[in-house]
Formats: structure tokens, sequence, C-alpha cells
């Protein structure tokens, strides 16, 4: 109880070395997603107790009309919403304290010990400082626009109140994951938002597929996992500890380039990996996609699978210190870049695509913390959350409206496949409005926010090329090409979804087009707000070489890499070891030109490119999904079935591990051990049979064998 | 005069003759009967052994009350029709005869080797013979050192009379 | 003349060894157990001549004993025959379990 | 409430009442009518879990020696008491038999129909007999106890079991007591040797602690004790009586056989094996082979139980990746790993308790645990599908839940000292969620299509009740073990502290009395710090003349 006080109040000791930075409430900002949790999580469990007597008698639940819905379905409507706008509140509050502060040592607030052996401890502590700060404001500012979008997106279902519940649950935990001060805690996080990705997934539990798709998520996302813990008992092997303070402060004791913190690092990349959907291990989050709308802007977009980039971000100085770990992961985010946005080209789901854009620009976080871009890499995180969390709330809107015009037909046609959709632009023109702003953003289009961060990524990398002591220099001039060929396609296949979505005409049918309509102001609005975001958000962090010329409006935008700067006493001391091992930055591109200069290009190239696939996709001839006879060949089927991963995997990993299951099952455990046990039982049967046979009840032979035992005594007395 | 020793062999073979009868005869009567003469040979190495009570009581109860009530048991069982598959051939038991016969052989060998010929005891019986009497001197060790066991002796009979006669009755 | 009626005593006690294992009229095992009886009688005797009267005292028990078990012998055989109708002990195997 | 316990002298007598009053329980369901017995069983062991709460209070958590000891002597000729004791180490081993009986006793209202007195007797004097297990401080004692729980669960395997119950009750005794004879021999062995040591005839744990074994006596008595706790824990690959008898028993034997039984093994391990024989323990070769046969246990037993058709069977084998886990974590012979595994021990009584009950309940509305003949549950059952996720994700150690801490400090002491195996045991994670999410998806989740399913019912008040206070314990432990923690490490530095010392000490004397074959030099304890290294060569050498040894 004395913690759960601390925790309201704002823990007992809160080092505030640096600065003046006094926390309001931060232990509430975790507190209250759980609280709507359990609030939800009540309701939902005393709704579906109703609808399970319902659906004992042979029915469903029936939910009646907006006004008569019972409080269990009505609640969450308030609690959910709200625990997430006073959460956002309190981290905005906390927010504008920190920027009043200079805070160069991260708060730690101590609530309880959570583990304590006696030579391990980690406390349930909340660490507060620039990096989670942003992630706080991500988080809680962009899943309170996601929970208000929800209500207008899933009020019609029938599991709403428990959508909630693991909406909050998720964002407790994300929290969790963003502000606990060590990394234990994290992994509490890591593993809790894991969970709810799990849930939220199979959400529609009662669909095989989905409810496998949340299993398979879980599962890949353990192998991840192992990478962490293991990271994890590297760490406290060596550090004696798991806290970021002291594992940081002693960080650069550690031999530079050494094989301990390669080692440390490549593990924990590994449950980066995992996390954030990188090749190899990206092939959940696509069937991902099973799971509501929402959940795929709030967990696999916006905010969950940004996890792995900022566990890099976070553990900057072990990254700066192996710099092998940091071109692997510069070079896994690259190929994961390019891979995804290759299959995306092909896909005919609205979803599909943006699941393969999703991993594709995650592969450009990883490039830019893989560069040393820290900053960078967090700057087109958050710049991400805005414009995918947007496009995919746009996609949900799409399909909300989509799926009520198949409904109120009767039609089983499907209301995400891009093929069936097509002008939709006269039904839904906010929708169509502010998706093309975050497309334009995320095809990296001057001055839309992607532009900033991705461009900022792409240099760093051929920046990082030409660095003085640069450890791998053709290696990152590689990067660099692939990361700008990746922009490329993403122009093309973004345009592509949005020509083959809103433009031409309709394919969804005549009667059907009739109950196309605008989503209601409940989730329009939530798109705006994110649209506005998604053209002025990377107006926070101009980068100095452009801040003054054309792209800067010569210093009309004004904030010159303010992200920086805010983010310099997280990243100082890697940028510190990189200096001193690999010094400089070089103010070139591998092939010349200076950041200015390439940054024309790519947004020139890139609008070229938006401007072209109008034109390439807009001319074809789509037909609906229920005409459309057209028989992929070569490379294409092989894009449209994403290259086969998934089914060599089930190859090559999981029928093997099933056949070995079994195997071991079957003859060595059935076969072998038990085999051998119940042997030593027949063998004891055996021999009781085969001496029983002695034992014939006729006289005779009991005295045969008398007689032979007086002739064994008899001859030993003799000899 | 026959010489002891001539009379010993005699008996001897006699028993043996008489013991090999009462297993290879066929109908159980002939079995008793070679038993009888078995026995009585028997009797008579008990007279050269200077066992004269004995002999006696062997003649008496052996060969003819034990015996008797065999046969009694024969005749009222009326056995002796189906003897073809009495005997139990069997190289392995013929064998093991033959081994054990062996052994047994040149155990008793070993010992009667070992400076058997006639004891101190051979003498001491002869004294008490000469002082009691052939039944005499038994009756002497029977009654005096021994009356116990020879009391109990005859619970065991007075018991074996009863049992007999419980198991060999019809109805309980 | 004690080795030689050891030896004779051994041989009888053989004999009626033999004849318990190969017969299977229960009557002639019978006899042949008489007949291994009076063996050790013999040997009895024979040590007397050695160590003393005991050995012919023991001979008297025995044969006691041998009535003894002679009469409730024969009485369990001929129970056992109105059971079975034979005194073949191929045909029961009471001893079994 | 220290106060109040010492005001009613608790300390001298609650250990003594731990063992009877179940055994008085005996009397008073035997007593009861047929149909009131299970009342009465309950609320007898309700009284007695009670009492046993006290002992939470009762106990001083910065000691790490015995407490509360009592003795009597029993057999003195031999030097047998009856002394009870309790350290860090059992206390939570009887507080989690006397709350696991309580609850197995509640979960069996509806399972048991039949001989319901003799049920009840049978399961309170388990009750007994595990706690005299747990709290018996003298070896003899300790022996009589551990055997005494054969006798109880081999009837409720054997009377009240599925189709096979002989076959898997006659398995189970068999199996656990051709390893408990093998102990007994040592026990026997070691009797011998601290008589003549200590000059009378004593069977008390603290002589025995001090009796002087050479290297090559420690192995032999170490594989025999080893052998008997192995088939207990069950360690791979000792383990096939495990989900023969799982599957067979009735539920409540389950989870009594889960939660307390197998303990029993890890439980042997700490007591007796590493403090009784110290260098074996610190063997490399000895410490290899139980970590190998942990991690196999680990992976091996998770694919297996991957593929179990039936649920029971499958949670059964789980069991024995969990337990791999306890053993990981004791071999690891640090703070960190001892407490891990003890941790796990918990979790796993309370998890896998619990599992065994939700399964038990599903099928006594179902009547089969085919998995495949499930599907769509949690539409119909929200309360059950939702304590059944719980309990499976503290199975599959989730951070937040009990599991996760065991696993976690387990895996981390076991990193410290083997990092390689560690490493490939921290992969059962993964299969860990490879066995048990297809099965709570077959189960609870998918198209609910049979009526039968349909018609399942939710949790009923008597269900919630038994798997409140589970759920709540699983995620209080994995928010804030410390207080089990705090409670354990003195323990747990005292064993390690023995094996460390003893080991040292028992170089030392054996050193001095055979220095040519004995072995093990004195130079081992000069360097107790590196003597793992030292101790190793040294057993290496004195193993091999072993037979010169014994014909001396």
């Amino acid at each position: 109880m004395a913690s759960l006080a601390a925790l309201v109040q704002g823990g007992g000791q809160a080092a505030t070395e640096g600065g003046h930075f006094e926390p309001f409430f931060p232990g509430l900002v975790v507190l209250l997603p759980l609280l709507g949790f359990l609030a939800n999580g009540y309701l939902a469990l005393q709704h579906a107790r109703a609808s399970a007597d319902a659906v004992r008698g042979g029915s469903e639940l029936d939910l009646g009309d907006a006004a008569s819905r019972p409080a269990t379905h009505t609640l969450p409507t308030w609690i959910g919403p709200g625990v997430m706008a006073v959460a956002f509140l309190i981290t905005l509050v906390n927010f504008t304290r920190m920027l009043g502060a200079h805070l160069e040592e991260p708060v730690v607030i101590h609530y309880w010990t959570w583990i304590a052996t006696g030579t391990f401890t980690v406390d349930a502590a909340l660490q507060l400082d620039q990096l989670s700060m942003i992630m706080m404001m991500v988080i809680t500012g962009v899943g309170t626009l996601i929970h208000v979008f929800s209500v207008g997106y899933m009020k019609e279902d029938p599991g709403y109140p428990r959508y909630f519940a693991y909406l909050n649950l998720f964002v407790f935990f994300m929290l969790v994951l963003v502000m606990g001060s060590s990394y234990a805690l994290m992994f509490v996080g890591w593993e809790g938002v894991g969970l709810c990705s799990y849930l939220l997934i199979g959400y529609w539990f009662s669909d095989r597929e989905k409810a496998d798709a949340g299993k398979k998520a879980f599962i890949v996302n353990r192998i991840g996992d192992v990478g962490f813990l293991i990271a994890m008992f590297l760490l406290f092997k060596n550090f004696g500890s798991v806290d970021f303070v002291p594992v940081f402060h002693d960080a650069e004791t550690l031999v530079y380039g050494g094989g301990l913190v390669t080692a440390i690092t490549l593990f924990f990349f590994v449950g980066a990996i995992g996390k954030s959907a990188q090749m190899p291990l990206y092939v959940w989050l696509p069937d991902a996609m099973a799971g509501p709308t929402p959940v795929s802007a709030l967990i696999h977009a916006a905010t969950m699978v940004t996890a792995g980039v900022y566990l890099v971000a976070r553990s900057s100085v072990l990254f700066a210190l192996a710099p092998l770990s940091s071109a692997v992961v510069a070079g896994i985010g690259v190929l994961t870049a390019l891979f995804a946005a290759t299959i995306a080209l092909k896909q005919n789901d609205i979803k599909k695509v943006l699941a393969y854009s999703t991993v594709s620009q995650l592969g450009y976080m990883f490039v830019g913390v893989g560069v040393g871009a820290y900053a960078a890499g967090v700057f087109h995180l958050m710049t991400h959350a805005f414009f995918k969390a947007l496009l995919f709330m746009g996609s949900g809107a799409v399909i909300h409206s989509m799926h009520e015009a198949y409904h109120a037909t009767h039609n089983h046609e499907d209301p995400q496949d891009m093929r069936n959709m097509g002008g939709l632009k006269a039904f839904m023109p906010i929708t169509w409005v502010t998706m093309w702003i975050a497309t334009l953003a995320i095809a990296g289009i001057w001055p839309f926010a992607g532009f900033f961060s991705k461009d900022e990524i792409i240099w760093y990398a051929g920046a990082w090329a030409g660095a003085e002591n640069a450890p791998y220099p053709g290696l990152y001039t590689v990067y660099w090409i692939l990361a700008l060929a990746a922009a490329m396609l993403t122009a093309f296949y973004m345009t592509r979804m949005m020509v083959m979505t809103f433009h031409g005409a309709n394919r969804t049918g005549d009667e059907e087009s009739k109950h196309l309509h605008e989503a209601p102001a409940v989730m329009w609005v939530p798109l705006a707000i994110l649209a506005v975001l998604s053209i002025f958000g990377g107006w926070i962090n101009v980068p100095e070489a452009l801040q003054s010329g054309w792209a800067g409006l010569g210093g009309v935008l004004p904030m010159s890499e303010w992200l920086h700067h805010w983010l310099e006493p997280i990243t100082a001391q890697a940028h510190h070891v990189q200096e001193v091992n690999l010094g400089q930055y070089s103010y070139y591109a591998p092939f010349g030109g200076g950041e200015a200069m390439w940054a024309a290009i790519s947004t020139v190239a890139a609008a070229i490119v938006v401007a072209l696939s109008i034109r390439i996709v807009g001319g074809r001839t789509v037909v609906a999904v229920k005409d459309d006879t057209t028989e992929l060949t070569g490379f294409a089927k092989v894009l449209y079935n994403k290259y086969y991963v998934d089914e060599l995997y089930d190859r090559i990993i999981v029928q093997p591990i099933v056949r070995a299951s079994r195997f071991c099952w079957k003859v060595i455990d059935a076969g072998i051990i038990d085999g051998a046990v119940n042997a030593v039982g027949w063998v004891s049967k055996g021999t009781g049979w085969v001496v029983s046979m002695f034992q014939t009840g006729t006289v005779n032979t009991y005295a045969f064998i008398l007689t032979v035992g007086v002739l064994f005594v008899l001859g030993a007395s003799l000899f | 005069m026959l010489s002891a020793t001539f009379l010993f062999y005699l008996f001897a073979g006699l028993a043996i003759g008489g013991a090999i009868g009462v297993v290879m005869a066929k109908s159980p009567v002939g079995s008793l009967l070679f038993m009888v003469t078995a026995l009585a040979a028997m009797a008579g190495t008990f007279v050269l052994l200077e066992a004269h009570f004995l002999a006696a009581i062997q003649i008496i109860v052996y060969a003819g009350a034990i015996m008797v009530l065999f046969l009694f048991v024969i005749m009222l069982l009326n056995l002796g029709h189906d003897y073809e598959k009495d005997l139990k051939g069997g190289a392995f038991a013929v064998v093991s005869f033959g081994v054990i016969g062996g052994i047994a052989g040149l155990r008793a060998q070993q010992l009667g080797a070992t400076g058997m010929q006639d004891g101190p005891g051979g003498a001491a019986i002869d004294a008490l013979i000469a002082e009691h009497g052939a039944v005499g001197a038994i009756a002497t060790e029977l009654y005096t050192t021994y009356v116990v066991p020879f009391e109990i002796t005859g619970i065991l009979l007075l018991v074996a009379i009863v049992g007999a006669l419980v198991l060999a009755k019809r109805e309980v | 003349m004690i080795t030689e009626a050891l030896v004779l005593s051994a041989i009888l006690f053989v004999i009626g060894t033999f004849g318990v294992l190969v017969r299977r009229n229960a009557i002639i095992m019978f006899l042949c157990i008489e007949l291994q009886l009076n063996a050790v009688n013999l040997s009895f005797v024979a040590f007397s001549r050695m160590f003393g009267i005991e050995g012919q005292i023991f001979v008297f028990f025995v044969m006691t004993v041998a009535a003894a078990e002679a009469a409730v012998g024969l009485a369990i055989i001929i129970s056992i025959f109105r059971h079975y109708e034979t005194v073949n002990v191929d045909s029961f195997n009471l001893l079994k379990w | 409430m220290t106060a109040l316990l010492d005001s009613i002298g608790y300390a001298q007598w609650a250990l003594h009442a731990l063992i009877w009053l179940p055994v008085l329980g005996i009397g008073l369901v035997l007593w009861a009518e047929e149909e009131r017995a299970k009342t009465v069983a309950f609320w007898w062991s309700m009284f007695v879990f009670v009492l046993s709460l006290g002992l939470w209070w009762a106990f001083d958590p910065a000691s790490g020696a015995m407490q509360m000891e009592t003795t009597a002597p029993w057999i003195p000729s031999w030097g047998v008491n009856y002394s009870l004791g309790i350290d860090g180490i059992s206390l939570f081993m009887v507080l989690l038999t006397t709350f696991s009986t309580s609850i197995a006793i509640l979960g069996s209202f509806n399972y048991i129909k039949t001989r319901e007195r003799a049920f009840y007797a049978l399961m309170l004097l388990l009750e007994a007999a595990v706690v005299g297990v747990f709290v018996a401080t003298d070896v003899f004692l300790f022996y009589v106890f551990f055997e005494l729980t054969l006798v109880p669960m081999y009837f409720i395997v054997g009377i009240w079991g599925g189709e096979r119950r002989i076959y898997a009750a006659i398995k189970f005794f068999l199996y656990t007591a051709f390893g408990s004879l093998l102990m007994l021999v040592g026990i026997l062995f070691l009797f011998w040797k601290a008589k003549t040591f200590m000059g009378m005839p004593t069977f008390a744990y603290e002589d025995f602690l001090l009796v002087p074994l050479t290297g090559t006596e420690q192995i032999w008595l170490f594989i025999a004790f080893a052998l008997a706790f192995s088939v207990k824990v069950p360690v791979f690959p000792l383990h096939t009586w495990l989900p023969d008898a799982h599957v067979e028993a009735p539920t409540p034997g389950s989870v009594i056989l889960a939660a307390v039984l197998l303990k029993m093994g890890t439980y042997g391990f700490l007591r007796f094996l590493l403090p009784f024989f110290p260098l074996a323990s610190q063997h490399p070769t000895v410490v290899t082979t139980m970590l190998v046969l942990a991690v196999i246990g680990i992976l091996y037993t998770a694919w297996v139980a991957a593929v179990q058709p039936d649920a029971k069977k499958l949670v059964a084998y789980t069991s024995v990746a969990h337990m791999g886990f306890v053993v990981l974590g004791v071999f690891a012979l640090n703070v960190n790993g001892l407490q891990g595994g003890l941790v796990v021990m918990i979790s796993h009584g309370i998890s896998t308790g619990a599992l065994f009950l939700l399964l038990g309940m599903l099928y006594e509305r179902r009547h089969t645990r085919t998995i495949a003949d499930f599907g769509g549950i949690a539409r119909v059952a929200p309360w059950f599908a939702t304590a059944f996720l719980i309990t499976a994700l503290a199975s599959i150690g989730l951070p937040g839940t009990s599991g996760f801490v065991g696993e976690f400090l387990a895996l981390m002491g076991a990193f410290e000292s083997h990092p390689t195996l560690a490493f490939i045991a921290t992969l059962g994670v993964i299969f860990a969620a490879y066995y048990m999410l297809p099965m709570v998806q077959t189960v609870f989740f998918n198209k609910l299509e049979t009526d039968e399913n349909r018609k399942i019912e939710d949790l009923n008040g008597r269900e919630m009740a038994i798997l409140a206070p589970l759920c709540a314990l699983m995620i209080i432990i994995g928010w804030n073990p410390t207080p089990v923690l705090e409670r354990m490490e003195p323990s747990v530095r005292t064993v390690i502290e023995r094996v460390e010392q003893a080991g040292a000490r028992a170089a030392a004397l054996d050193g001095l009395s055979t220095p040519v074959e004995g072995g093990v030099r004195a130079d081992a304890t000069d360097a107790p710090s590196d003597g793992d290294d030292e101790t190793t060569t040294d057993l290496n050498d004195g193993s091999a003349p072993a037979v010169a040894d014994g014909d001396e």
C-alpha cells in the first residue's frame, strides 16, 4: 500500500541532480492505463458473461441500438480514451517541465524493490529523461487519438469492453517499457506488449486464422526475447546490474569493438529484430494485420514495433562501442527496408501494404541507429508514428466504410482488398486528403514530416561511410544506396495504394457504393490531428545544413536540430565514443555533394516517382476481386507471395520442429525411455515366468530339484 | 561256518537287489515284496553290526507292520492296473542318478577310509551288551538319557494316528 | 565292515532317491522314501560301531517317526485318491500356488 | 502478530501441530458421514493452513539456520530422533503444502464421487507426510516421511484414477521406490560413517554434515542420493512416470503431485545433496551432467509437451520442463540460481497446480481431456478463459508473473557459472510459448463449433474461490517477490557457504588422513575462491585409485 501511495505521489527519492525538474505524478501515467485495464476488464468479463448466456442459448447477444446499450458496453467509451487523455495531459505537464529544466542526469523514481537476491537487485523504478519523455509523448499522444478513433471504429463490436481493456493494458506495458529504469523492467514491458499484441491480433479469436496470427506473433517475438534475456545476463555478469544508470556509467570500461560488447549488443539486437519485425523475424507483422485496424495503428505501427529502435537508442553507448553490431543493425535495417518495400509493391490488401511499409520504415529507423544517428532514428520513429498511425487509421476508416457497405448489402466480398475500392475520394474526402498528406510524408516529400526524418537517416548513412575512421566504409556506401532505392520504392507503392483506393472508378458495386460514407467525426478528427502532425512534425528537427537553405525556407522553419539537442544528454556518451574511435562524420555523401544537395535530389526524385506512379497506376485497369482472373507470373508472383518466406520457414523450421517433437515423444519418450522402463518390468515378469516353470506343483520335480541341490552341497563338501 | 564278511556281502547283495526291485517293479505289490526283502536283508546287516534289537524291530515293525499297512492301502485302493505310465524314463534322471550315486559312494568311501574300521564305540556297545543284554543295552539309554524324546515320540505317534484318522475319514 | 556298511547305505539311499524321482505312483514313491530312511538307519548303525550306542537310539527314533509318517502319509494318499481317483503324482499339482 | 504468536508459544508446537493435526483430521474425516467428509476435510485443512501461516511471522528472516528446532528421542539405540526444524527453504515448501492441500481438497468436491471418506483421509495423510518431509531434521525421520508420501499417493492414483490407473500407480510407486532405496543405502553408509566419527549412533542432519568423506565416497553417495531425488523431481530421463501418474491421477492428486511432491526432489537437492556432498556437488563433471540433464529436460519435454493430444499430459510434461529450471538453478551453485530455483518451485506449485485444477474443471464439464475436442470456449466461459490464460502465462514465465521471476533468476544464476548451457536453456522460453499457446488457442479460441462445448458453464463461486487466490499469488509474486526472496536468502547463503566451506574442510581432512591415495590434497583449502578448479583436478586424481583405497 505504501508503494501504491508513493506511486501516485510521484515517488520517494527523485534524484533531481541536473536542473530543476520536478516530476509531476509520473507514476500516474503508468497507473492510469492499468486502472483503465482493470475497470474495462471487469466490464468485459461481465459483458462476456451476458453474451455467453446468449451463446449458450444458441444466439448472439443483442446489443440493441446505440442508445439502449448496457452500461458494460458504453462505459468503456469513457474509461478507455479517458484514462489515456489524462495520462497524456500528465505527460504533457512533465514534458513542459522538462523543457524548462536542463536535465543532465535521468531522474529515477524508486517505488519498491522488485527483485533482490543478495547479489542481484532491481527496483520497480521509473526513469524520466529526454528519451523516455519523447516516447511517452508519442505513446500517450498518438495512443489517445487511436483510442478515440477506436470508439467509432469498434462501437458495433460485441467485444467492445474487452477491446478497450486490452488496449489500456497495452499502453500500460508500453509505458513500463519506455519508462522502466532497468533492462529488466523494460523486459517486463517488452513481453507485456507482446502479450497484448497477441491478445489484440487474436481479438476475433473465433476466427482460427486470426488466433493463429496472434500465436505466431507471440512465438516469433519470444525468439527475440531470448536474445534480450541473454544480453541482460551478459550485462549482469559484467556489471553486476541491469539498471540503466550504473550500466551506462561503467559501459566505457568495455573494450571498444571487443567481443563482449559486440555480443551484448548483438543479443539485444536479436530482441529488437523480433519486436520490431526486422529480417528474418518480420514474418509476424503482416499476419498481425488480422487484428482490428486501430490496433495495427497503435501497436503495429506507432508504438510497440518501434520498441526495438528505442532499445538501440537507449543502449546507444553500447552500440557505439560495438561497430560490428552497429553495422549489422544498419545492414539488417536497410535490407529489411528494401525487401519489405518490394513485397509491398504487389500486395492488394490495403493493410498488408501498410504492414510491409511499416516493416520497411522500421528498417529505416534501424539504419539510423545503426549509423550512430540515434536522434535521427528516434526522430523517424516519431514522425513515422504520426503518418503511419494516420495511414492505418485512414485505411481503417476506409475498411469501416467498405465493411458497412458490404454488410448492408449482405455481400461477402473482402472489404480490405484494394481491387474492390477505387474512387473513394468522392465518398470520403477527409480521409482522402489526410491520407494523401501521410503518403507524401512517408514518401519523403518536402516539407512533410517524413522528408526530414528519412532524409536525415539516409544522409547519416552516407556521411558515416565517409567518416575519418569509418569501420566499414564500403558497406555503408552500399547501405546508403539501398536506402535511397528503398525510398523510391516507398514513394511508388504508397502512391499505388492511394490511387487504387481513392482514384479511378469505383469498383465496390453499384448497390454497395450507395452505402459508402465518410467516417464519423470521432474517427476523422484524430485523422485530421495526425495529418497536421504529419505536415509539421518534421519541423522540430530541421537539419542545420538545410535550415538556412531552401528546405528551411531560409531559416523560417524554427527549430534547427531541436531533437538532437534535446536528446543530447542521452546520446552524448555514444557520440563521445564515436568521436574518439571514428572521428567526425563526413560532410559529404560518398559520391560527393552535401546534405542539402542530396536532400533536394531525393525529394525531387520522390516527387517524380509519385507523379509517375499516379500516371502508371492510374492508367491501369483494375478489376474488382470477383472479376479478377489475372494469373501473376514470374517475379510479380514471387513478390505477391512475399518471396515464399512463410512457406520457407514452415518447411525448414516449423515442420522440422514439429516432426522432431513427435519423434521425441513417440520414439524417444514412449519408445526408448519408457520402453526401457517397461522393459525392466517385462524382464522381471519374464524371469518370474521362467522361474515359475520350475514350480510345476508335482512332487517329482521338487524332489528332483532338491536332489540336484543336495548334489551341489555334496560336491562342494567333497572338493 | 559262513564268515561274517560273506554274510555281509550276501545281505548287501540282497538289499541292493531288493532296492532295485522296489524301484523297477511294475506292480505296487511287487515293489512292496521287494521292499520286504530289502528290509529283511538290512536287518541281517544290523545283526552283523551287533545291533540285535534293531534287527528285531526292523523285521517286526518295518517288514511286518508298516509294510502290511502299505499292502492294505494298495489293496484298498485297488492299485496296480495302470503301471504302464508309472515309470518315468528320461536320460537325465538316469544320468543324475549315476552322478549322485557316484558322489555319494565316493563320499562314503572317503568317510570310511579315514580310519573308521572299528572305533571305540564298538567296544563300548559290546561291553553294554555284555552287561545288560542286547535289549537292555539300548533300553538303559532310552529310558534314562533319552526319556523325554522317547515320550515325545509317543505323543508323535498318537498325533499321527489321530491325523491319519482325520485324513482318511470320508466325512468330517 | 563299517566302510562297507556305509557304502551299502549310500547305494541304497541313492536307489531310494532314484525311485522317488522316477516313479509316479505315490505309494511306490513312499516306499522309496522308506528305503532312504532305512539306508540312513544303516549308516547310523554303522556309525554306532564307532561312536557308541546313541547311533542305535537314533535309529529307534527314526523308525518311530517313519511309522508315524507312514500312517499319515498313507492317509493323505487315500484322501487324495478319493478326490482324484488316482495316485499318479503327475495328475495333481497341489503344490502350485 | 509476532507478539501474539509468542504469547501462545507458537514456535514450540507449530511444526508438531502441522504434522499431527492432519493425522487427527484423518480420524475426524473417517468419523464423519460420507457426504460431509469433504466439508470436514476442507475446513480442517484450512485450519491447518491458517495455522501454518503463522510461520511467516514466527520465522526470523535474518537467520539462515534451522529455526523452531525441537527434538525428542525416538529410537535411542540407533540414535534416531524425532527432531523438527524449519529454515528459509522449507518454510515456503510447508506453506505451499498446506495451501495446496486446502485448494486441492476444495477442488475435488465435484471430482471425487466414490469412497469420499477414504479419499479425504488419504489427502490429509499425504499432507502430514509431506509436511514431515519438509520439517524433519533427522535423516531417518526424513526418510520415513519421504517413503510415507508414496502410500497415500499410490492409493489416490490407484483408486480414484482414470482408465490405466493401476499401471500408473504401480509405475509411480516402483519408480520412486527404486530411487529411494538407493538413498537408503546411502543413508546407512553415512550412518556408519557418522557412528565411527561421532562415537555414537546418530541420524541427526547436523551430525551428518560433519562426517568427513573422501572424494570417491562423495561421488558414489551423491549418485545414490541424486538418483532418489532425480526420480522425484523428475530429471530427464527419469521422468516417464510423471505423465502417466498425472494423466491417471484425479485432479486433486495431480495438484498435490505437481505442487508439492515434485518439490521433495529439489528440496532434497538443496537440503541434503549439496550440503552432504560438497565435493561431489562441485565436481565439474557432476555439475555439467546435472546441468545438461536439466537443459535437455527443459527443451526436450517442451517439445514433447507441444505435440500431446491430451491436455493433462501436456501440462504434466511442462512440469518436467519447469523442474528442469529448478535443477538448472540449483546446480548453478550461486545465490541467484538457488533462489531462482526456489521461486520456480513455488511458482510452479501455484501455476501448474492451477492448470491441473482448471483442466479438472474442464473435465468435469466435458468428460474429455483431448485438446482437439474443445474450441471457442472463451465465448461461453469468459472467466474460465481469463483464469486459464493468466495461469498459462504464469506457467510460461511472462514477466509480471511469478514464473518469470523464478526462471529469470535461475537462468541468470546458471549464466553466471555456465553461460553456454544457460544460453541453450534460455531457448526453453521460446518453446514454452510453443507448447502452451496452441493449447490455449485450440481449447479457448477458434470457432465454437460443437454443442457440447456450447453448453460448457462458466466458473461457479466455489471454483472462483479456488482460482482467485492462485491467480492473485501468481501476479503478486511476479510483481513483488522480495518478501519471499528475503526470507530465502540467508538459508540459501548457508547452503552455498556449507558447500564451499565443507568442501574445503573435507578436502583438508581427506588430505590429512590419506595423503597419498586419498585424492583431495590439502592445497584445495588454500584457495577457496578458485576452489572449483583445485578440487576438480584433485577429485580426478582421487577417483582413479578408488579401488586401492577400498583394499586398505
